[in-house]
Parts: C-alpha cells; sequence; structure tokens
C-alpha cells in the first residue's frame, strides 16, 4: 500500500490546487456555511453556533481537520434530505406534457474531505440498498460514483464512539478512498483507490512516506481503538430467529420514554428511508424525494386508514429490528449500525442503541 | 421479462444506467364504472410508445404504480392478464388524493405507469395443478388476471380443476360482473359466486360470507390443490382457518399483501414484513413465508 | 442518596403498594452524564430507578394524555400546569392522577451546566400548582423584574431585522417534529403538516415550509404555553423555538392577564368569550 | 394571530377581522375596499412565497 505524507503547511495550497477537477465538501462551521447573515447574537442561532455540518466548501473556505464531530452525518451529501427526481409540464399546449423527464444534476467529480471512517462504513450500507441485482437508483449511484472519500482517521474518539463493536473502527478503510491520519505538523496518507490516487495527484500531494509512517499509523491506531471503552455485544444476533426477537417482551419498556421524533433516523448515517412527493407551480410540476422516518406514523398508514405499524412500542421496534436483525439477516454484511453514536447523543429522551443492542443479543427465549 | 430484469438488460446494452422511477407514459383509453356505488373504475390504459407494451410485460399476481404527475403514485394491481394484449387494466378504488384525482380523469388524458412491480402467483409451481381462486371485495383485480390468463386456450390445459370464490357486499359490488356471469356458463371452471346479502329475489347464486362459503363450497385439500386467497384483512382472517380445516398445508396458501409503498421497488423501507419487502419480495406470499415473519400488514 | 429523590421513590413505592395508582410517571438515570430519560414504574420495585435531579428537563405531562390507566406522576411546576391543561382539554380526568409535586429550583442548560436553562431563569411557578402531595417543602418564587425582555428586545427591531431573525433561527431544522412531540400541548391525531387531503404544507427541505410550520405549531400553543421549554430541550439542532411561543405567551398575560395551567376551572382565553376581552383589532 | 404576524417581520395588516352582519351589506362593501387598500399598498409578500429552488 502506497503511504503519502502531506505537511500541514502544504495543506491549503493543495486543497486549491484540486479545486480546479473536484467540487469539494468537508465539515465547516455551520456559522460559516450560509450566505445570508442576519443573526443578531441570539446565542441559539446556528451563526453563533460553533457545530459542525458537511456542506460544500466555497472558493475560500477549508475543510475543518481538527477532529469535529458532527451533529448530521455527511450521507446528506450524496442522498440530500431533499432531491429532485423527475419533472414535467403540465401545460397541455406543450408537446411532450404529463411526461416525466429527469431532473438535470451535476455529478461532475466531487471529493468529500474529512469524512469519518465509521461514515464512509455506513455510506457502503447505504448503498446495499441502493444498488441491488434488480435496481439501480440512478439518483444515489450517480452521486456516489462521482464521488471520492478522502477520510479523517479518529485520534480522539468521543464518548459516544462504539464504532469498534459495529464492525467499524477509528482507522478503519472500508468505503474511502484515502485514509488521512493527523501526525501533529503532518497527515499521512494511505492511499487505498485509484480514485483516491487521482484525487491526490489533482492536489499535488506526492511525497511517499518511510516505514516509520507507517508504524506511526499502527500505533496511533492501537491508542484510539483502546481508547474507545463502550462495549456492545452483537455475538448472537445472528443465530436468534427473527421472530423471537420481535415477540420479546422488552420492547414496552424500551419505547416507553419515545416521542416519535425523527431525530435519530435523520441524524443516522445509516437511515435511508425515504418518502416521494409531488409539487406543482403553475404548470410545472416536479417529483422528489424526501427522508422518512420509521418513528412517524404516516410512514406506514394505508389508505384505508389501517396501521400495520400504528403504536408507538411496534415503530419503536421496527427501528432496532431493521438495524440490528433484519438487515444482518438480509446481506449478511453487520448490523446496520456503525456505532456512531449521534443518536445517542441527540435522542431528547436518552433512548440508547447501545443498550438496546446489548437486551437483544443477551436475550434469552423461554422454551 | 421482467422490469427490473429488462432495465438491467438495458443498462447493458445501452450502458447508461436506466432510471426505475421513470414512468412509462400512457394515455386513459377507457373508463367504466366498476361498482354500483361508483367506488371502483376501472381504467384501460394505452402505452403512447408501442416498444413500452412489449417492455411491460408482466404476469398475473404483479402491480404497478399508477403515476399522475402533480399528484403522485399508487400502486394497484394489474387486473389485465399478460394474453390481453394492446392495453393495460386496472382497477381503482377512489379512497386518497391519488386515486380521487384519477376518478375525475378523462379518456385522453396522458399519465405515467411504472412496472411491472413485485412478484407473481407461482405459475410454474401451479403448472398440472388444481387451482382454487379465493377473493373478496375489490381485492379481486389481481385474481381476475389469473383467471383469464388460466382460461386462456393456450393455458388452460395446463392447470387442472379451478375454482373461484369470489364474494362481495352485495351483487351491485361485484368487480366484472359480466365475466363472472360468462365464467358460470362454462364447464371449465367452478364458479361460486356470494353476496354478503340481497334485496334482489331473483339471485340465483350464493349467500354468505367468504370464509363460509369456502368451508361449504371450495374442494377438499389435496397435495395437487393450492388456494390463491386475496381480500381484505377481515376475510383473509377467517379463510384461513376454513381452508386449514380442510386440510390445506401452509405452503399451498398463498396470499398476496398490500402495505403502504412509494418507490415499489425495495428502496424506501415502509413496506416491510421483518427482511421482506412486500413490494418487492411479495406482494405473494405462501402462508408458509408469512407464518415466518412479524404480521405487520 | 439524595432525600428528595428517596422520597420521590417512597411516595411512588407506596401509592403503587397501596393500589392508588398502576403506574408512575417519573425520571431515571439516563445512560450518558446528565441526561435523564422519562421512565414508567409499575411495581414498588421499579421506583427504585426514579432519580430527581437539575437535568429533569422534559415535561413528563406529555406522556399521560389518552391513558385510560390510574397514573401517578411526578410534577415539578411546569409539569403541573401542563397537567392542569390535559385535564382542562379533557385529554385526562383529574380523578386517574396521583400527582406528587415536587418544588423545582431550575434545570439546567443541557450544554452549559453551570447556567439555568433560559425557560427557568424566568420562571415564578417553581411549585406545582395542582398536586395530591408535595415530596418537599415549596421553594421561594423567583421575583424577575422584566420576564419577557427578550421578546422586547426582538419587538423593537424594525421589520425586516424581525425577518431576518426568525428566518436565520431556523436554517438548521431538519423537520424531526421533536418540538412537536415533546410538547404536552401537541397531541393532535393528525398534525396539520401530516395532512393529505388537504396537504397544507409541503414536506420538502423548503424554507417557506419550515417557517409554515414553525408559525402555525407556535399558534396553535396561544394561551396554552407553560413555556416549559421541552421543545427546546428536544431539538436536537438547538433552535431556539421558544422565540414564537415566548411572544404569544406575553400577548396572553398582557391582552388577557392570562398564564396557561394555573386553575383546572377556567379555560383558556382563546377558548372563551368574555365581554371585557380586548377587541380594538375588530374593525 | 396578528401580533404574531408583525413578530417575525410580516405586516400585522394582513390579517384583519370584522364582525359584519348580513345585513350590513354598506358595512361589508367598506371593509372589503379597505382590507383591499391596505394590502394593495404593502404589494405581494414576495418572502413568504415558496421557491421552488
Amino acid at each position: 500500500m502506497k503511504v503519502i505524507k502531506i505537511e500541514k503547511k502544504e495543506w491549503t495550497g493543495g486543497i486549491d490546487k484540486s479545486r480546479g477537477k473536484y467540487l469539494l465538501f468537508g465539515p465547516v462551521k455551520e456559522s460559516d456555511s450560509e450566505n445570508e447573515k442576519s443573526c443578531v447574537g441570539n446565542r441559539s442561532c446556528p451563526a453563533d453556533s460553533d457545530r459542525y455540518i458537511f456542506k460544500q466548501l466555497f472558493a475560500d473556505q477549508f475543510p475543518e481537520m481538527g477532529g469535529v464531530d458532527t451533529v448530521l452525518s455527511p450521507k446528506s451529501l450524496i442522498f440530500p434530505q431533499t432531491e429532485k427526481m423527475l419533472q414535467t409540464t403540465l401545460d397541455t399546449s406543450v408537446a411532450d406534457h404529463h411526461i416525466m423527464k429527469r431532473v438535470d444534476t451535476d455529478y461532475s467529480p466531487r471529493a468529500v474531505i474529512g469524512i469519518r471512517p465509521y461514515d464512509a462504513r455506513a455510506l457502503t450500507l447505504v448503498n446495499l440498498n441502493f444498488d441491488t441485482e434488480d435496481y439501480r437508483d440512478p439518483y444515489w449511484c450517480d452521486a456516489y460514483e462521482a464521488t471520492t472519500f478522502i477520510g479523517l482517521a479518529v485520534n480522539n474518539p468521543s464518548e459516544f464512539d462504539f464504532s469498534t463493536s459495529m464492525g467499524s473502527s477509528p482507522f478503519g478503510e472500508e468505503g474511502l478512498d484515502v485514509l488521512l491520519v493527523d501526525n501533529g505538523d503532518e497527515f499521512i496518507a494511505k492511499v487505498i483507490t485509484d480514485k483516491g490516487q487521482a484525487f491526490l495527484d489533482a492536489a499535488g500531494f506526492s511525497k511517499v512516506a518511510d516505514e516509520s509512517a507507517i508504524k506511526e499509523i499502527e500505533r496511533l491506531k492501537a491508542a484510539a481503538e483502546k481508547a474507545i471503552t463502550a462495549k456492545v455485544g452483537t455475538g448472537n444476533l445472528k443465530r436468534r430467529e427473527i421472530l423471537e426477537l420481535h415477540e420479546a417482551p422488552f420492547w414496552n419498556d424500551i419505547a416507553f420514554a419515545c416521542i416519535n421524533c425523527g431525530t435519530c433516523t435523520f441524524v443516522c448515517p445509516t437511515c435511508w428511508c425515504f418518502d416521494i412527493q409531488d409539487e406543482t407551480k403553475g404548470k410545472s410540476s416536479v417529483r422528489f424525494r424526501n427522508w422518512d422516518s420509521c418513528m412517524f406514523p404516516l410512514f406506514t398508514l394505508h389508505g384505508s386508514g389501517h396501521n400495520p405499524r400504528g403504536e408507538k412500542v411496534q415503530r419503536v421496534r421496527q427501528r432496532f429490528m431493521h438495524k440490528l436483525k433484519y438487515f444482518l439477516d438480509k446481506y449478511d454484511q453487520g448490523t446496520m449500525c456503525v456505532g456512531c453514536g449521534r443518536c445517542v447523543q441527540s435522542c431528547p429522551v436518552n433512548i440508547d442503541i447501545r443498550e438496546v443492542c446489548n437486551i437483544m443479543n443477551s436475550y434469552e427465549p423461554e422454551r | 421479462m421482467q422490469y427490473h430484469e429488462q432495465l438491467r438488460a438495458r443498462e447493458i446494452e445501452g450502458g447508461e444506467m436506466v432510471n426505475p422511477y421513470m414512468p412509462y407514459p400512457v394515455r386513459i383509453d377507457q373508463i367504466e364504472i366498476a361498482t354500483e356505488d361508483k367506488s371502483l373504475k376501472t381504467f384501460r390504459f394505452v402505452f403512447l410508445n408501442k416498444a413500452d407494451e412489449e417492455k411491460f410485460a408482466h404476469k398475473a399476481g404483479q402491480f404497478a404504480e399508477l403515476s399522475i404527475p402533480g399528484q403522485g403514485e399508487i400502486p394497484i394491481g394489474i387486473a389485465s392478464s399478460p394474453t390481453e394484449k394492446g392495453f393495460v387494466k386496472f382497477t381503482v378504488f377512489k379512497t386518497g388524493v391519488v386515486t380521487s384525482y384519477l376518478h375525475n380523469m378523462k379518456v385522453g388524458d396522458i399519465m405515467g405507469i411504472r412496472g411491472p412491480l413485485g412478484n407473481w402467483y407461482p405459475w410454474d409451481k401451479l403448472e398440472g395443478k388444481n387451482v382454487v381462486i379465493i377473493g373478496g371485495g375489490f381485492a379481486f383485480t389481481t385474481l381476475r388476471a389469473s383467471i383469464v390468463y388460466m382460461l386462456d386456450p393456450a393455458n388452460r390445459s395446463k392447470f387442472g380443476n379451478i375454482d373461484v370464490i369470489y364474494g362481495a357486499r352485495s351483487p351491485g359490488m361485484l368487480l366484472y360482473r359480466d365475466e363472472l356471469y360468462e365464467w358460470e356458463k362454462r364447464d371449465d371452471i367452478n364458479m361460486h359466486i356470494t353476496v354478503d346479502s340481497t334485496s334482489d329475489p331473483d339471485w340465483k347464486y350464493n349467500v354468505g360470507f367468504v370464509p363460509t362459503v369456502v368451508g361449504q363450497k371450495a374442494p377438499k385439500a389435496d397435495p395437487d390443490t393450492f388456494a390463491i386467497v386475496c381480500g381484505p384483512p377481515i376475510m383473509i382472517k377467517f379463510t384461513q382457518p376454513a381452508l386449514e380445516s380442510l386440510g390445506y398445508g401452509q405452503n399451498q396458501i398463498i396470499m398476496s399483501l398490500e402495505n403502504r409503498m412509494k418507490c415499489g421497488i425495495g428502496m424506501c423501507g415502509r413496506c416491510n414484513i421483518g427482511k421482506e419487502l412486500v413490494c418487492k419480495d411479495g406482494p405473494v406470499f405462501t402462508l408458509e413465508q408469512l407464518n415466518r415473519t412479524p404480521r405487520e400488514y | 442518596m439524595d432525600s428528595l429523590t428517596q422520597k420521590i421513590r417512597d411516595i411512588a413505592s407506596d401509592i403503587l403498594k397501596e393500589g392508588k395508582v398502576e403506574m408512575v410517571v417519573g425520571f431515571a438515570k439516563g445512560t450518558l452524564p446528565m441526561t435523564t430519560k422519562p421512565y414508567m414504574a409499575k411495581t414498588p420495585e421499579q421506583t427504585e430507578n426514579f432519580i430527581w435531579d437539575r437535568h429533569c428537563t422534559l415535561n413528563l405531562a406529555n406522556y399521560i394524555t389518552g391513558r385510560k390507566e390510574k397514573i401517578g406522576i411526578i410534577a415539578k411546576g411546569c409539569d403541573s400546569r401542563n397537567i392542569v391543561n390535559n385535564i382542562v382539554e379533557n385529554k385526562i380526568s383529574r380523578d386517574q392522577l396521583y400527582i406528587i409535586g415536587v418544588p423545582c429550583s431550575g434545570m439546567v442548560d443541557k450544554k452549559s451546566p453551570d447556567t439555568l436553562r433560559d425557560n427557568c431563569a424566568t420562571c415564578t411557578h417553581r411549585n406545582p400548582v395542582l398536586y395530591d402531595v408535595m415530596a418537599a417543602e415549596p421553594v421561594e418564587e423567583q421575583k424577575i423584574e422584566d420576564p419577557f425582555a427578550d421578546v422586547k428586545a426582538i419587538e423593537a427591531m424594525d421589520k425586516g431585522a424581525k425577518w431576518g431573525y426568525f428566518q436565520e433561527l431556523l436554517t438548521s431544522c431538519i423537520r424531526c417534529y421533536a418540538c412537536r412531540n415533546a410538547c404536552p400541548l401537541c397531541y393532535c391525531p393528525t398534525c396539520f403538516v401530516d395532512e393529505s387531503g388537504p396537504q397544507w404544507v409541503g414536506k420538502g427541505q423548503n424554507r417557506t415550509d419550515i417557517q409554515t410550520f414553525h408559525l402555525l405549531r407556535a399558534f396553535h400553543c396561544a394561551g396554552r404555553c407553560t413555556d416549559c421549554g421541552a421543545c427546546e430541550a428536544a431539538c436536537p439542532m438547538d433552535i431556539h423555538v421558544r422565540a414564537f411561543t415566548r411572544k404569544l405567551n406575553k400577548d396572553a398575560l398582557e391582552l388577557f392577564g392570562w398564564e396557561a395551567g394555573l386553575d383546572i376551572t377556567k379555560r383558556p382565553p382563546l377558548d372563551t368569550f368574555n365581554p371585557d376581552d380586548p377587541n380594538d383589532f375588530i374593525k | 394571530m396578528a401580533n404574531l404576524f408583525e413578530h417575525i417581520g410580516m405586516e400585522k395588516e394582513r390579517l384583519q377581522f370584522s364582525w359584519i352582519s348580513s345585513a350590513e351589506a354598506g358595512k361589508f362593501a367598506k371593509v372589503a375596499t379597505e382590507v383591499a387598500n391596505t394590502i394593495e399598498a404593502l404589494g405581494p409578500i414576495d418572502k413568504f412565497v415558496k421557491k421552488t429552488d
């Protein structure tokens, strides 16, 4: 494997150089991400927020590489919360009225810089849903394929991080094209794919690192993995029957506190469920999709009024069963949770997937 | 060839990714009021591009998304048989935003159809077998497609006895009445039409709920007899034990499900029952399969 | 063990043992530092999980709407006011409830644990207004010179600045509806944003649709909001959604002398007519 | 509601109330004209018009 050394003083120059070939995305302070500024010093206003989000980088912006965590995952860069799909005109005097066409979207090469390894793995899991044997979702596939993922290893995992329990790790390489490791005055860049090499070429990063750099990566990696103390058990999930877990007695207790908001699903890097809506303005009509959430009763409501998951406990169970059992059984690629800890941190009522996973994993049905 | 197969084939041929969300443009060719309360209408669609009709080739039991620009899409079972050429037919109950709009559309209007979607009744497995079709209310659409398919001269010899038990609230609520009465006259299909009640003194068929008629009229189980069941939840709930007491095994009871759907291609995530997606892994399941999944339908 | 926590556990355990209630709703310790989670105890043993600290920020009145059981509920000042609201609006009956009142000296901010939450800092109803038993002696109520200084600061802005302020406020909204769902007032079976026939609001990440949601949600709380702050505590994006409801609370106080949830015999001002009601807006 | 409109930077005059009996045709015409004139003077509320892009 090729390893490149990037001195931090070369960093901004290289990033600027890469803008010639790539649209760049990365974590930036939310307050720097909007064009308009009119907030008047309220501490709860985004303008004063110290929160970071993944956004497209403007000409003078650089991705924050200081190891920040983002409330929202970067999935929106590939799978926007609202995404136009098809459009047509309802004007019957136009030749192809009422005939839907794909909306033109720019899929020129782009790079996401500073994505965390667990988020990159999450996107590979979402990819299983959108790029299948039978159908390919063109919106997802086009965006995913156009993107080069330049990851940033997690040197200091947060207290919420339990990625090592969920098939990912602070230095995981799955789904990444390059893994950058912060090593003081320099980044050590592990080149994982040709796509990654192409980006480094475009940025002009080409100093080959020596053996000691690789050793340094191993040292930092071991330290980071050791720093994660949360242990979540998943080993028994596979051999339990779906119905055993589904009928287990613990779901009411888990669900009691839930208020059925969409927070956990929206902050989650692997939640992909969506809704399709049509909107018309004047004579032009657009079909678009929005993130949806299995937490909302509307998600499964039939036209007849019947709702197969009308009760809160059924919806809470669906979310955990999908992530920790259905997905596992269907794809055999681990759970649909990468251990990023965002839902643990953001859930308004502290429903903790680590706890739920342990309960499911240790459940022994009475026979 | 099925929808996904042909999409993939075109992709491989043409190189460009095919968009499974893109409907085929169609024109409404005929609209018939299907029931006396006018809550159901049967729409016949003709493809604007002749080539799309071949691409749409479906099997009885599949569904499609009827797609109205500006309104949205609804998943509806295909009521026409693959043996009927030149058009596709859907019978639609007026209930939500899209179906209400559709009910007000006119012959000649342009809209879209996306599909065929989902799996179908297991026609390979059913070859050489006796088939009992059990339907209730307006869930008879894909069952009509199935009957027309089996009765087609090219296909009739592939199947043993065909029994049909179909019920509705009243005679006027039966779908495809003219065809039902035609089939009654034939000797290669045993019809058991029933209504919950009727005030018509000349009604010459059964009166009673579908599960009861199943108990009385359905053929006894044998290894070569399969039942296809499609109807409202309450009918399904009581038909199941009726069939089981006749001796039908779990894998001899084939059912078609409905759940709220959006994408129809297994991606949007809402229609799952356990790890199966009703839109893509279904809508057709055997009772044996359903007994292994959570009953979230 | 904190004595207030112990007292709450004892009372809860007793009323379960005595069969006065079938369940008790309170707070349990969260899995993260400085968090709690709403918790339901059905047995005396389970009451050992109850705690009381400075992080019991959510409003438990949200967990009793529409329930049929006999319920014990732990209530600080704002919870008790929302329980009153729930009773007035027939979402639960007084006989179903056994209210364990807990005087509250304010909950702390989830971001800066040394400061009180904004709404707690201006709270003038720290003691429960309705209870069957008190778990401690009442605390002294705060005297607030100018409880609506924040609202006045916005009122003083010009039209453009006001618009800009509320625009900026909502830029990070992800429409998860945590604010709505954490709110004990929001119990409609189908919220107006989820209605499809007619569809009042678009469902995408559209600025106007998001504004419409927040504006109308706030309006639906007019004369009912107790400023308990559950909406803000729940928001994953830390949006100051109370900026809308605060204005309505100020108006309710100034126009009708009304503060929500103080009396189970009074209906809220927008629900009643009184010849003295201000009517200068009617031509 | 009108106060809330004003609070977020919309014109209060966009929402007006009047109490008119079915017998008061004259008053109805007068109020309607007044409302129309006020709103016309304010112009369209572009900022609250949904943009699709």
